[in-house]
């Protein structure tokens, strides 16, 4: 990457952004181990370039379905970090009233339609949504971003096959940060990976470096681009490494030290600030993105730390609109 | 008012529903020929195959993407052709479609109709006929419809495409070709609602789907011995019409819940369960189920016929009651 | 004896059999670092990775070679990690495993036990939280087993491993932790005995699972009010022992049936129509059940709480049956 | 192919094979014409080099998975064709003792572990079996025969993931025969086909005409003895055309008679029987084969017809040993 092409103002919002996912990771581990988050939490600390360029080349108004390990995703496309952090909290005020949690954090009016507690479900919804779409005759995309593990499981399969039949507006992620859970899906995945078996359904698709933020960008937007101009679905693998362990209460002892030591020099967020470095931006202001972003992130956990909970009757509600009455307490017993 | 099978009238539907709403369409294996037992025929030609949509034996892509497409609110009509096959979509369904709105905390439904041909039909053996309706009734968050006869099946149709939450709608293989009068224009059958077959104070026969038939024709052979069975077709079993239900039971103090699904854990149970508790004071018998055997169904016809409910057996049954 | 937690006696009962057994063998996602609760840990070390598999995340195959492998002759014991997601396994389950034996005129067997961790446990929200036991009691052909204490754990899961047919275990995720004492050596508890935890003469509190620890709880606060309950754990759901519970109900004349899953349609349902029709003579009370509303598991914590059937909510009700 | 390596004999035996096949599809299509089959039917006309090609290339101890269009395959595997006939009539002495019908079919005796209501299904269960064997040391493999219909179901994709990730002894068949009941496989199915997925999946595979007798037994047993030397999985992909209706009852309005006519010149028997003819083999002896083979199912069929059901008691047996006193009529019920 030529430095002198660097638009250094775009691309320190970009590190600002990676910085604002990362701090609300930490802060959300925090909130875990201080007993604040009741349920699992699955931090993308070392994946935040993928957050950043690829939900970042989609417009407000597109799609998006996520993962389990969906707060960066869900933070880029614009929802609010307060909200988003009183959900972790079960709180009033979480972007799912308190009813998701982490798992399935989802904001509708920022088109962030869900993460997923199943693996792989997420690209059949995305692939219907992208049908949805198509029928009604809009211009808008889909973006649906899932994980390494999620490639052997029988979705992946007929989603892709069924968007690629009826051309659908759909561009598939793989962010493959080389774990599903404890196991390393290179020992549980035959071929040579989701690349391959997109072209197999005669589906283009590219590999990225997903820590090098300015190419990933490049091939995000340009597959963004095709899906858009309507020639059907595109795939991305984008290689990244999951830095922490799978949940906040995972020390992934299966791995060596040496081996996330060497990684951590390739945290997307250090190669982004070395870019921006040479590009002659100051120290200072680079300390000053992660101060803001940590000030955010500390800010939202706060608040959320400070709200109460949804009341009780929330248990009870959106459940369906045909028997409310018979959704009480003690079921439909007298 | 039109004379037309079971089958047609679930076309009747859709097609109007289909006018009526541009966001109506279905999707599903071999529409575009009418569908396996016809009840899509003609549709494609009429709509296009963008809105009967023909899809891949991808049962899971059908309702996943179903899910995808309601929320983004178009109405899907996802054809399973077999209930059994539907098993191949479940977490889809039950996972994904029924706690949507639930767990992302209202912000979006899931209008989808989920069609699922259940039942024993022509030896289709154990992994074509099976009615597993009381999963679904188990399940938060969906709607369970079993229309009975061709009116219901055009007015109960039309009422799960308008629904705002998915809808398991469980057509009966063995009643396609019934036929029947059915009301022309905008007919809708709330869901919800039971109805009562017959009249009749002696004992309730409790029932739904094809099974009711079987009822009506044991009702007939009481009727010869002296004994007045009320017939009481269920139509939605989740949420069940409670009101019906207990105003007949109190009339004649004993019932008899049958349906062709196996005896243990259907759906029998929870009106057992619910009816023995609420009209403990004014039950004169036991409440009595009456369903299949827990054994898969088997191929050869006399040994299908042995585990299916029938007329003369939900007779005797029913006899017994008021001994 | 050793003193061990429900999640030591599992792996304690799985290291038997394998060592018993060179056909027995397990396979899931993650088990070569123990399984996501530990309770796989150290097996792989001890049997290698080719009996302790390792597999990816395609839960459809796990099943699904699991059937093969059972009909082969191995015993597959499978790990679904969450029994919500063996909703992406049903097909395999229920049409294949469920009725291989009988669709094939009984020339095979499908001894797999198929392991399904269950309930709720630390806000894991809606698709991490279900109790779907009544769905499998419904389909012929599977056996249902639901331990609630570590002896159970080892001897039901010994058992299970050692049937026949394909068994459906549900192990509770709320109680991996629990503690107990454990008998050591060849130790097997039949299927389909249940275990009366408590005796009592005037009302019978009938669970399994998690639940039953709620019981015991509400049978002591019972006690202080001198109402003395009988608590009975099911254990087996499918075959269920009618002996044990007919001759309690018979003593006492009263049942609350409890369970955490969702009251409609869940196996309170089949036990509460089976008790109020064979014991409709003896009944004092209507049979009454506690279990979930239907509604999704929300995650927040009071919401949560709000769902689950609790010691309080059962003494409450069986004081009730009483007044 | 050189007439002069024909190996005349051998072919002729597999003509016979065939018209075995095609006999006993005709006997039963009769049967269910005249009522005797209550169920569903799935002719395998036009499909009966595939199965004696490569049926006939394995073993009678390795294993076999097929699907509902599985007479052929069961019948060359060695099953007895008036157990299967029985089967189809639902009469005692059928090989499931009448349980099963022509969808469930099986001979477990024979290593023919079924045929599958459920399309798909079949390729789980075969890996599993291919796992067992793998598990217990044994050199047998597993032959697993699907449909073009099924490579778009998820289970496609699990199945040869697993097995590639395992190495494990099966061959997986794609019987091609251009339809998935009243849909032309080819509109619903992205990409170049089982060949191209396979390989994605680091799968050896190879495509095949499925029509012609000679050329798919070479290749079959190839494959087959790769499977059998521990290399692994392999895919054949064998195309042949269905040359009747999905089911005996499907008059198959949806395609042209001019095409179906234009299949019917590729009819695998016809090109195998100008081969025998081109070797020297008279008409009469040709004849005879066809003779032979429809006088064996014409007798299958006489004795089904003539057999009685099943005792009812039957149908409340080989459910599960647990609860046999449980699964009575009525239930659980009183
Ligand atoms: C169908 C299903 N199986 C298993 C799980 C348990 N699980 C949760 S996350 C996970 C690993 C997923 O790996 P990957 O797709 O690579 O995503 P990552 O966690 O690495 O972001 C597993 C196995 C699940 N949620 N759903
Ligand atoms: C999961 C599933 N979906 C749908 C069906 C209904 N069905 C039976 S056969 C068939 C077509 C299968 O096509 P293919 O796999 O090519 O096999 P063929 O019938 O051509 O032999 C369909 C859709 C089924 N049995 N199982
Ligand atoms: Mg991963
Ligand atoms: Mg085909």
């Amino acid at each position: 990457m030529n430095q002198t092409n660097l638009n250094v103002t775009r691309l320190s919002s970009q590190l600002h952004s990676m910085y604002r996912v990362r701090a609300f990771e930490q802060r959300a581990v925090e909130a875990l181990q201080s007993g604040d988050v009741p349920g699992p939490l699955h931090p993308s600390i070392g994946q935040e370039a993928c957050a950043v360029a690829i939900v970042g080349s989609v417009e407000r108004d597109d799609i998006l379905l996520s993962t389990h390990r969906g707060h960066g995703h869900t933070l880029v496309k614009g929802a609010d970090p307060e909200a988003m952090m009183r959900e972790l909290l079960g709180k009033a005020g979480g972007c799912c009233g308190g009813k998701g949690g982490s798992m399935h954090i989802a904001d509708f009016d920022v088109g962030m339609l869900g993460a997923n507690g199943v693996v792989g479900a997420n690209l059949l919804i995305a692939a219907g949504a992208a049908h949805a779409l198509d029928l009604l005759g809009e211009s808008r995309i889909v973006l649906n971003i899932f994980g390494d593990g999620a490639i052997n499981r029988g979705p992946f399969l007929e989603a892709l096959n069924w968007a690629q039949i009826y051309k659908l507006p759909v561009l598939f992620v793989c962010e493959d940060n080389r774990f599903a859970a404890t196991t390393r899906s290179a020992t549980t995945t035959a071929g040579d990976g989701p690349v391959a078996r997109a072209e197999a359904l005669g589906i283009p698709a590219e590999q990225a470096d997903g820590n090098d933020l300015l190419a990933l960008e490049e091939t995000a937007a340009r597959l963004v681009g095709e899906v858009r101009g309507g020639q059907g679905p595109r795939l991305l693998h984008a290689v990244t490494y999951r830095l922490t362990g799978h949940t906040a209460a995972d020390a992934a002892p299966y791995r060596d030290a040496a081996e996330v030591d060497a990684k951590w020099r390739d945290d997307p967020i250090a190669r982004t600030r070395t870019l921006l470095g040479g590009a002659g931006v100051s120290e200072a202001e680079l300390d000053s993105l992660a101060a803001r972003a940590d000030a955010e992130m500390s800010a939202a956990l706060t608040a959320a730390r400070a709200a109460g909970y949804p009341p009780v009757s929330e248990a009870f509600s959106d459940v369906q609109d045909l028997d409310a009455a018979m959704t009480a307490p003690g079921g439909s017993s007298v | 008012m039109s004379r037309m099978t079971y089958a047609q009238a679930s076309a009747a539907a859709l097609r109007f529903e289909m006018q009526r709403d541009a966001t109506v369409w279905a999707l599903g294996e071999d529409l575009g020929r009418g569908g396996v037992f016809g009840q899509y025929r003609g549709l494609q030609q009429e709509f296009g195959a963008k809105r009967i949509v023909d899809t891949p034996i991808s049962e899971a892509a059908i309702m996943g993407a179903a899910v995808g497409a309601a929320m983004m609110g178009t109405r899907p009509v996802v054809e399973m052709r077999f209930s059994d096959f539907a098993l191949c979509a479940i977490d889809e369904l039950v996972n994904q479609a029924a706690k949507a709105r639930y767990m992302f905390g209202g912000q979006t439904r899931v209008p989808l109709v989920a069609r699922e041909p259940v039942g024993m039909w022509r030896a289709s053996a154990a992994q074509h006929s099976q009615s597993l309706e009381a999963w679904y009734t188990h399940i938060p968050g969906l709607v369970v419809v079993m229309p009975s006869t061709p009116s219901d099946n055009r007015g109960l149709l039309a009422a799960a495409i308008r629904a705002d939450d998915p809808v398991v709608y469980l057509e009966h293989k063995d009643l396609w070709g019934v036929e029947g009068e059915v009301p022309d224009g905008d007919y809708v059958v709330p869901i919800g609602e039971a109805a009562v077959r017959r009249e009749g104070s002696d004992v309730t026969l409790l029932s739904w789907s094809r099974t009711v038939a079987e009822c009506e024709l044991a009702a007939a052979s009481l009727a010869e011995r002296g004994i007045a069975a009320e017939v009481i077709d269920l139509r939605t079993l989740w949420p069940w019409d409670r009101e019906t239900v207990y105003a007949s039971v109190r009339k004649t103090g004993r019932v008899l819940i049958t349906h062709e699904a196996v005896q243990v854990g259907g759906f029998g149970a929870e009106l057992a369960a619910d009816l023995s508790e609420t009209q403990f004071g004014v039950l004169k018998a036991p409440v009595t189920r009456l369903g299949a055997p827990r054994a898969p169904i088997a191929y050869s016809p006399p040994l299908e016929s042995a585990v299916k409910v029938q007329a003369d057996a939900i007779a005797a049954r029913a006899a017994a009651l008021l001994s």
